[in-house]
């Protein structure tokens, strides 16, 4: 029997993703006590985000570009930061949780738990530079989310959107992974910036040239997997469904950490391995989805009357903005897309925490989340009210809310690429700002309903916990925060383009 | 068998799975397309591993496995679920949210 | 075809038959042990009638069963109603496949036969063995489902339910009560592991895993009495409520092979017990010239198989069924902690150099 | 120390009059309260305003500020070649005071706000002559409306809200207003434009359009995302420069749009850039074919309709293209498109007026037409003009808006003009300040508004000889439907519904008091800029002699070197510049702006003050009147063909043409995209299989785009 | 021919011909039969592509415990054969097969490329996807995917249980 050499293992590195599994396993042990009724599972998962988060900033001093386990974990500044916003989002999540989890038929502990490992997941994938951890980290997180959709499983809607998630999301999952194997097959290699390498051998002539298309094949099924889980249009069907059945903490997590960690992957795609080769095929396919998910987004958004599934057709409406920064791929896109997806973590959570409170539990499920409901509201709860409005307008794209700032980041950037003779990038922005124009509508709705439409019969008082509470004023102060001093987040992400260039750069020599 | 034979099998079995999704009705037919879909990755990452003379592709393969097994839970469990409550497996039947 | 390929399909086939002729005559004359130890424990004879001491019994078995009336129920799904017993037969029988029943190969010049072949103790030499085996033992899950639910009536369909979830629940105990021998023989390979038990601690106690591994055999006898659907696991046909289980509709031939089943799985089992932990075809300090010692090492194989048969068949008298729940609750959430925690304990023990 | 450090304050003291009565005002605070702060938080703006102006022109302050060091990170500039001296000291700070010599200008640096790569917007304000006069007339009057409304609003359930909202409107309108760059200004642009919103559907409960179900909080909506519109154009334009020069700060851009000036083939990209600032000003300025939202806007309060709807907020359009004057100088198609606009806004929002009948939107769309003379202005390069006439309209509409106002008061909520009369007994002090403003936005000398529409016209006169027609005709019909106003609400026969004649009353003097300080500002505000022709044959107006182009003239020095001599008509000289034409000439147009306006006054008084039968008849058509046509007025019949019919035919048409081209167009492309939204709503079916299909429709365009090709 | 490309071959038309059988059956029950050929056909090519462990683990997870797991569900959930073969009519069916067609043409274009020299498989030893040498690989490269494995399958545990966990009376 020869001796198997145990990999070195940088406890510090795995700290984060170690953290959150541990805890998850630790509420779910508490799930088999009689504690998992009381407030112990809560305050776990808090404690447990709480460490990660610590752990992942320890993580940020030490250094800029470290990994570990052969690139398959990679705590690079670009990993971190979205590994924050996911930790964040998970955070405020857990925070609109507690308060919903009261009144709506869910086993509590076992709901955190799965939060708790979904993150893990993103933080997983978020993290990675090889296919295989890439479609590892996903699949905890779908699944995770699968689960958690469904969670209230006596209602219908509930299962339904579980069931359609579950469906489409293993369909996509067959694209995705199909279009990993060409990638593979094309380069020898599961690592991306091996795979970098190959892939400008390949295309520089050196090597099998018929590996080429192959490899064109998988870009183009990794991006339609990865379009799915960024909800882009035509990948979007299931999100308008999900979203709504969701329970609404679960659907604000969700909306935000998926789409993160997957424009993440999309961006360590585009800007590290296929950087410069293949440059004006995904160029053109980001483009035409960011197009398509504006339009269909904010068109679509415009005639709901439940909030929750205008919420949906908004994010995918921002799906397409965000498109439009990565499909730039300049320096300018990568860290617009990254401030654009803090102030969109701020708007989604609080919206949708709003959504949550506002909503009511009836025996067939959460009734509520018409446009009706939120008449009369800002008499009834005015801060709620004013946080929901600070939340509309930094969707629309008002200034000086965070909403603003990263749209002006994201067209700059597509108009700069315009200017540069890219006659597709004008056609973005214009159409980009034509279609936020358009959005108004549907976010004003929200404000009007609040404030100028008056309730039919008694609008009772909306009860807000302070956990609750809080985690929606932290949203909405954040976009005034992001909105009047971006500087110091938006220096971070600018310095982030250059970890992930710097990244390719020493690998590739 | 030479590579492309087997990566050509992949893609015949990779689009029937795929035409097993789109056009059947039952969502237990319709996740074992779906299996059939990653069951053809699972060749092409073989065979593509044999190409190269790397193991990478097989290591891959056993995970594409684990996951199925995940899904395959998870998704079971779902259909229970809601067979419970509605009593169907038609996922035509199933579109209480739309518009 | 050339002679080397000739040579070579020859020797698969001696090996075939001389172990399925072996596998199958086991399993005829096992329904009659069954018969007469059962009738012995119950202070009564047993059949005894056909040949002497009933020898023939199995035979004639077959033969009444060969010329009933094969029965398709009206609700049945008729191909897999057919199909059903022969894909629960097959699995069974196959596991034979990767057995080793001796030591080295013999030649069949040694036994004075004209032909220069090579005889291996197995048909085929699979380094993965050990998961061939367990993966056997899962396909064998889908006879039983099939046949429950083709039969389109109740009984069979519970039958096959509980059946099923006591195969797959018991799956894991036993994969796990198993892993602790391959993490000290470090190979899958039945062969390896057989021979791995040669020699013995002071000269006597023989070099068995049984004696490294005692807990890891338990919880594997256990399994396999739960695999097989044996008293006291016999809840999937217990003739009480769900009149036969999942072959309740079954008649004629198709019911043979249901019958057969249950006894070459009892025998692979019993197979599969000895070779893990009981030295499989070893015997300590034996030393003899082929083809002696081929012969003794295999008459030593099915000795030792044949006590565990005997174990089967005692247990069945002596001990009572187990309630549904029960069943479950021993599997989940006892059997398989156990199982783990042994698997945990000798892993530790292997990297702490003790083992 | 000096008032300007303390600029930053002006936007901050009324935002936080926001912050406390919207917080505190309608529970713990008693109403006297709530007004006062909200008027002492103006009120002190107001102070530090003049205070910071005051210093702004006080050369040997700032010569001691420099020498002393007083100033934060105060720097000496030296005035850049091209005129335009903005050139900073060795180090940027990210904070402080900066001070410009060549135009008194001061700009206070408040934090680095964004900064992409090389380029740094940061959150400033500048302070000079051109923001002076703008903080002045918006503080001024946003005062007065302040005091106004405390009588106005005394009633209201939502009196806290009111001023809490009219207080942001204020913080907004500042911070648009001292901008030193054009995302600041941005912020105050959608700031603006959101207490626009908000205090339109003010009055939310109320259906504002019951024809057209239509209610108060409807017509917020469409202000919004009309203006939205607008925003697009400006965000575009905004990027459009950001990526050109690399920066937002004015002083930079205007600097880099002289460099690129010079390029060949920049044309383009420079009137792209300015025809977007000006969809942006389009919107916001409600100008053709974005103006639908102005009358609409009537829904709100009517000290809302005073101070954003006339005074201020939609005068934001005309003062940034005065602030891009660089800019739209050195596109002069973007300027002639600017003039184009204006010209055809003022005489069609003029035509309209003539056939309102709501007190309110005759004074809206007065003021649509009255904001396109000061397009037209800016259009031919006379930005001081265009200023000039907006601090003059400020006064005179404010002015028109609070005495309907208070009209509208005293009638408890009658805005019909056909439902009133004789009201001069009633609210004397009303007629008398409203009458002030109609002379002064006739243009008779020497109120104000004569002045600087003069001013205008004669610059327009010299430019664009073709629009300079539609100009005069648009002072006529101005003379007319705002004398028609005066004759049919003050004059005329009694028309008013019996149970409101019981409320007739005077309103009370913080109402008053505001009217009339306002009737003395339209009376006199037109001095600042007497043509100089004419100060210097009018004894004791030399000091006044075009003041205010004066006072402004740094800050447009460069847009007239920039431009091909247009601009040039905004400060002393303009006979000079166009040696060809004498003062007589200058006389003589004046001469005929005044016969116009008379003319319109006069043609008012016969159609509508005789009692209004000559309108009634009109009103009725030909056939009911026949036999007093043939019988008494045989004269008359002749006057209805050649001349009423056709006059009310154009404005009526005018009227179809807004509802039924511009309103329609706007419309449609709103019907046109909800639809759309219908339509594609109608694909998400529900069915997982339907989505599955398009999915696997997606992969497939996709695998066959980039494999195929 | 060799006998790994006469048993690759059988294989392959086996996989095919099962895999046109799962959507084919009406009955979800013959459909997982064939499904389980179709696995093991795949384990067969698994064989002759070298992967030994992974053949066993194909046999042993997905034919063993996956589909098996499949077939008690749908026993437990018996749902009735239905009567059309395919849930859409003519013409959405025709669509699809036209674009299940184009999607296969697109990929083939890919995929001939590989019919050149580069296609060749890559000589191998003995050891080349034994359990030993997966087995090292796993534990050692991919020891971080393997752990996440075990994080995988812990979440589809506790989220099977949670799901269709039938609720007891007075549980949260």
């Amino acid at each position: 029997m020869n001796e198997i050499l145990t990999p070195a293992i940088d406890w510090a590195m795995v700290g984060p993703i170690l953290t959150l599994t541990v805890t998850a396993c630790v509420v779910l042990l508490v799930a088999a006590t009689p504690a998992r009724r009381g407030p112990l599972p809560f305050i776990l998962t808090l404690a447990g985000l709480g460490a990660a988060t610590g752990s992942l900033l320890a993580l940020w001093e030490r250094s800029v570009h470290q990994s570990a386990f052969g690139n398959m974990l990679v705590m690079d500044r670009a990993a971190l930061y979205m590994g924050g916003i996911v930790l964040f989002s998970a955070l405020l999540s857990v925070l609109l949780s507690r308060q919903y989890l009261e009144r709506v038929p869910a086993p509590a502990a076992e709901y955190y738990a799965l939060l708790l490992l979904a993150a893990m997941g993103m933080l997983v994938m978020a993290s990675s530079n090889n296919l295989l951890v890439i479609f590892m980290g996903l699949e905890i997180f779908s699944v995770a989310l699968y689960v958690l959709s469904g969670i209230t499983r006596d209602w219908l809607r509930s299962l339904e959107a579980a069931l359609k998630y579950f469906l489409l999301g293993a369909f996509s999952t067959g694209f995705i992974l199909y279009g990993m194997a060409f990638i593979y097959g094309a380069t020898g290699s599961l690592d991306l910036l091996a795979c970098c390498r190959q892939a400008r051998d390949l295309l520089a002539g050196q090597g099998d040239s018929g590996m080429a298309l192959v490899l064109l094949l998988g870009l183009a099924l990794m991006i339609a997997g990865l379009a799915f889980k960024v909800a882009a249009v035509p990948f979007h069907w299931w999100v308008p469904d999900v979203y709504e059945g969701s329970p609404t903490p679960v659907t604000a997590f969700m909306a935000v950490g998926t789409k993160g960690v997957a424009f993440l992957v999309l961006l360590r795609l585009v800007t590290t391995t296929f950087g410069d080769v293949l440059v004006a095929q995904w160029t053109m396919v980001l483009a035409v989805l960011a197009l398509l998910s504006m339009f269909v987004g904010n068109l679509v958004a415009l005639v709901q009357r439940n909030i929750k599934r205008m919420l949906a057709f908004s994010s995918v409406a921002h799906a397409g903005y965000l498109l439009v920064a990565v499909a730039a791929g300049t320096d300018l896109g990568t860290s617009a897309m990254l401030f654009y997806f803090a102030a969109y973590m701020l708007t989604t959570l609080g919206a949708f925490g709003v959504a949550s409170l506002v909503a009511e539990t009836t025996e067939k499920g959460d009734q509520g989340y018409g446009m009706e409901r939120y008449a009369g509201l800002s008499r009834s709860n005015p801060g709620l009210a004013l946080a929901m409005s600070v939340f509309m307008l930094s969707l629309t794209g008002v200034p000086p809310l965070a909403g603003f700032v990263g749209k002006y980041f994201i067209f700059q950037a597509a108009l700069q690429r315009g200017l540069e003779g890219s006659r597709i990038f004008l056609v973005l922005s214009v159409v980009g700002i034509l279609l936020s124009v358009v959005s108004a509508a549907y976010y004003l709705r929200v404000i009007v309903t609040m404030y100028m439409v008056n309730p039919e019969g008694e609008r009772p008082r909306v009860v807000t916990a302070p956990d609750t509470g809080f985690a929606i004023a932290v949203a909405a102060l954040g976009l005034f925060y992001l909105g009047l001093y971006p500087t110091a987040v938006y220096d971070m992400t600018r310095s982030l383009h250059t970890t992930l260039q710097a990244l390719a750069a020493l690998w590739l020599g | 068998m030479p590579l492309v034979s087997y990566i050509s099998l992949s893609a015949v079995l990779f689009v029937i799975g795929v035409m097993g999704v789109l056009l059947k009705r039952n969502v237990l037919t319709i996740f074992m397309s779906i299996e059939l879909m990653l069951n053809a990755v699972n060749v092409a990452l073989a065979a593509f591993a044999r190409h190269h003379g790397g193991l990478d592709g097989q290591i891959f393969v056993f995970f594409v496995m684990a996951v199925a097994a995940a899904e395959a839970a998870v998704g079971l469990a779902i259909f229970i679920a809601i067979f419970r409550l509605k009593q169907t497996t038609d996922v035509t039947e199933i579109n209480l949210m739309r518009w | 075809m050339d002679a080397a390929m000739l040579k070579e399909i020859g020797e698969i086939v001696v090996r075939m038959l001389i172990i399925f002729t072996a596998v199958f005559t086991g399993v005829g004359y096992m329904t009659l042990v069954e018969r007469r130890v059962s009738a012995w424990m119950q202070d009564r004879l047993g059949p005894n009638r056909v040949g002497p001491q009933g020898l023939l019994q199995p035979l004639a078995d077959g033969l009444k069963h060969l010329m009933k009336e094969d029965v398709t129920p009206p609700g049945a799904h008729r191909m897999v109603f057919i199909l059903a017993p022969i894909m629960v037969l097959i699995p069974a029988v196959l596991s034979f496949a990767v057995i080793p029943i001796a030591g080295d190969a013999i030649n069949l010049q040694d036994l004075g036969l004209p032909w220069d072949w090579q005889i291996k103790p197995f048909i085929a030499d699979v380094s993965v063995g050990l998961l061939i085996l367990l993966g056997l033992a899962s396909l064998e899950v889908y006879g039983v489902v099939l046949a429950g639910w083709s039969s389109g009536s109740k009984y069979p369909a519970m039958g096959a339910l509980r059946s099923t979830a006591q195969m797959i629940s018991y799956e894991l105990a036993l994969g796990l009560a198993i892993l602790p021998v391959v993490l000290t023989t470090g190979s899958l390979r039945l062969q390896t592991i057989a021979e791995a038990q040669a020699g013995t601690w002071f000269g006597f106690v023989p070099h068995w895993n049984v004696f490294i591994h005692p807990f890891g055999f338990l919880f594997l006898l256990i399994s396999i009495f739960a695999e097989n659907k044996r008293l006291p696991f016999d809840l999937p046909e217990a003739e009480p409520e769900l009149v036969a289980g999942y072959h309740t509709e079954y008649s004629a031939m198709k019911f043979v092979m249901f019958y057969m089943t249950e006894y070459s799985a009892m025998i692979a089992n019993a197979a599969l017990m000895v070779t893990l932990f009981f030295g499989g075809w070893q015997v300590p300090g034996l030393v003899l010239p082929q083809p002696w010692m081929f012969l003794v090492q295999a008459g030593a194989f099915a000795a030792k198989t044949f006590f565990f048969l005997f174990l089967f068949v005692w247990v069945r008298w002596t001990l009572p069924r187990f309630r549904y729940d029960q069943l479950m609750n021993l599997g989940w959430k006892v059997l398989l902690e156990l199982a783990f925690i042994n698997l945990l304990v000798v892993a530790m023990l292997v990297a702490a150099g003790v083992m | 120390m000096s008032f300007l450090h303390l600029i930053w304050l002006i936007p901050i003291l009324p935002f936080a009059g926001f912050v406390i009565n919207g917080l505190l005002g309608k529970r713990f605070l008693p109403r006297p309260v709530v007004s006062g702060i909200a008027c002492l938080a103006v009120l002190a703006s107001l102070v530090l305003a003049v205070g910071a102006i005051r210093d702004l022109h006080d050369e040997q302050g700032l010569a001691d500020m420099l020498n002393n060091g007083t100033a934060l990170s105060a720097l000496g500039v030296r005035p850049s070649a091209d005129g335009f001296g903005a050139v900073l000291g060795p180090t940027d700070p990210d904070r402080g005071l900066v001070l410009e010599a060549s135009i008194p200008r001061a700009r206070q640096i408040q934090w680095l706000w964004l900064s992409v790569g090389s380029v740094s917007v940061k959150w400033a304000y500048s302070l000079d002559p051109l923001s002076a006069i703008m903080l002045l007339v918006v503080l001024g009057v946003g005062f007065l409306i302040h005091v106004y409304s405390i009588g106005y609003m005394a009633h209201d359930e939502g009196f806290a809200r009111f001023f809490a909202y009219l207080n942001l409107f204020m913080a907004m309108m500042l911070v648009l207003i001292m901008a030193d760059n054009f995302l600041v200004m941005f912020v105050g642009w959608e700031g603006v434009g959101l207490c626009s919103y908000l205090l339109i559907g003010f009055n939310y409960r109320e259906m504002f359009n019951p024809a057209r179900h239509q209610s108060c909080a409807d017509a917020g909506r469409k202000a919004f995302i009309v203006n939205r519109m607008g925003d697009f154009g400006f965000m575009l334009g905004m990027l459009l420069i950001l990526v050109t020069f690399g920066s937002l700060d004015f002083g930079q851009v205007f600097r880099g749009v002289h460099a690129l000036a010079e390029a060949p083939g920049s044309q383009s990209l420079l009137t792209a850039m300015a025809l977007l600032l000006f969809v942006g000003a389009i919107g916001k300025s409600a100008q053709i074919p974005l103006f639908v939202w102005l009358p609409d806007a009537m829904a709100g309060p009517t000290p809302v309709s005073a101070l954003i709807h006339a005074a201020t907020m939609v005068t934001a359009g005309v003062y940034m293209v005065c602030r891009c004057a660089a800019l739209f100088a050195a596109a002069p198609l973007a300027l002639t498109v600017v003039a184009v606009v204006g010209g055809m806004t003022a005489l069609l929002a003029a035509a309209i007026a003539c056939t309102q009948t709501d007190i309110k939107k005759v004074l809206a769309y007065s003021t649509v037409s009255q904001l396109g003379y000061m397009f037209l202005a800016a259009g031919v390069g006379a930005f001081s003009f265009a200023i000039f006439h907006v601090m003059t309209h400020a006064f005179f509409k404010a002015l028109l808006f609070l005495g309907a106002g208070s009209v509208i008061h005293a009638l408890a909520g009658e805005q019909d003009i056909r439902r009133m009369g004789r009201l001069t007994r009633a609210l004397p002090w009303t007629f008398g300040t409203f009458a002030v403003a109609a002379v002064a936005i006739a243009g008779i000398p020497p109120f104000a508004g004569f002045f600087s529409k003069d001013s205008i016209l004669a610059a327009v006169f010299f430019e664009q000889p073709i629009l300079w027609g539609a100009g005069a005709f648009t002072a006529g019909l101005t003379a007319f439907y705002i004398w028609r106003l005066v004759f049919l609400t003050f004059l005329s026969t009694d028309r008013v519904e019996k149970e409101r004649r019981g409320h007739l009353h005077e309103s009370p003097w913080s109402m008053l008091a505001p009217l009339v300080i306002l009737a003395f500002l339209a009376t006199v505000g037109g001095f600042l800029g007497v043509p100089a022709f004419l100060a210097e044959s009018v004894p004791g107006l030399h000091a006044a002699a075009e003041w205010l182009p004066g006072y402004l003239e740094p800050v447009f020095r460069d847009a007239r070197v920039a431009g091909t001599g247009m601009g040039a008509l905004g400060f002393h000289g303009q006979a000079a510049v166009h040696g060809g034409v004498t003062a007589a000439g200058e006389w003589g147009l004046m001469a005929l702006s005044v016969l116009l306006a008379v003319a319109g006054i006069a043609w008012a008084w016969l159609l509508h003050g005789r009692g209004g039968e000559l309108a009634a008849r009109m009103a009725a058509g030909l056939g009911s009147g026949y036999r007093l046509v043939r019988d008494r007025f045989r004269i008359d019949e002749l006057y209805d063909r050649i001349i009423l019919k056709p006059f009310y035919f154009m404005c009526r048409a005018a009227d179809a043409f807004d509802r039924f081209v511009i309103d329609l167009m706007v419309n449609t492309v709103a019907i046109a995209t909800e639809i759309t939204g219908h339509v594609l709503k109608l694909f998400q079916t529900g069915s997982v299989r339907a989505y599955a299909l398009s999915m696997f429709i997606g992969v497939v365009a996709l695998l066959a785009f980039l494999v195929m090709s | 021919m060799s006998l790994d490309t006469i048993l690759a071959s059988g294989a392959s038309i086996a996989a095919i011909f099962s895999a046109l059988m799962v959507v084919w059956q009406r009955s979800a029950v013959i459909s997982a039969l064939f499904l389980v050929l179709n696995l093991g056909s795949v384990a067969i090519l698994f064989l002759t592509l070298g992967g030994e462990f992974l053949a066993a683990v194909q046999v042993l997870v997905y034919a063993g415990a996956i589909m098996v797991l499949f077939l008690f569900v749908i026993m437990l959930l018996n749902p009735a054969p239905l009567k059309e073969r395919f849930a859409s009519g003519p013409v959405v069916t025709g669509l699809t097969f036209a674009l299940g067609v184009l999607f296969f043409a697109s990929l083939m274009r890919g995929v001939m490329s590989l019919a050149g020299a580069g296609g060749t498989m890559a000589s191998v030893g003995e050891s080349y996807g034994s359990t030993r040498s997966v087995g090292e690989l796993l534990f050692t490269a991919y020891l971080y995917p393997f752990e996440l494995a075990g994080v995988l399958l812990l979440v589809a545990m506790v989220g099977a249980v949670v799901l269709a966990r039938r609720q007891a009376p007075g549980e949260d």
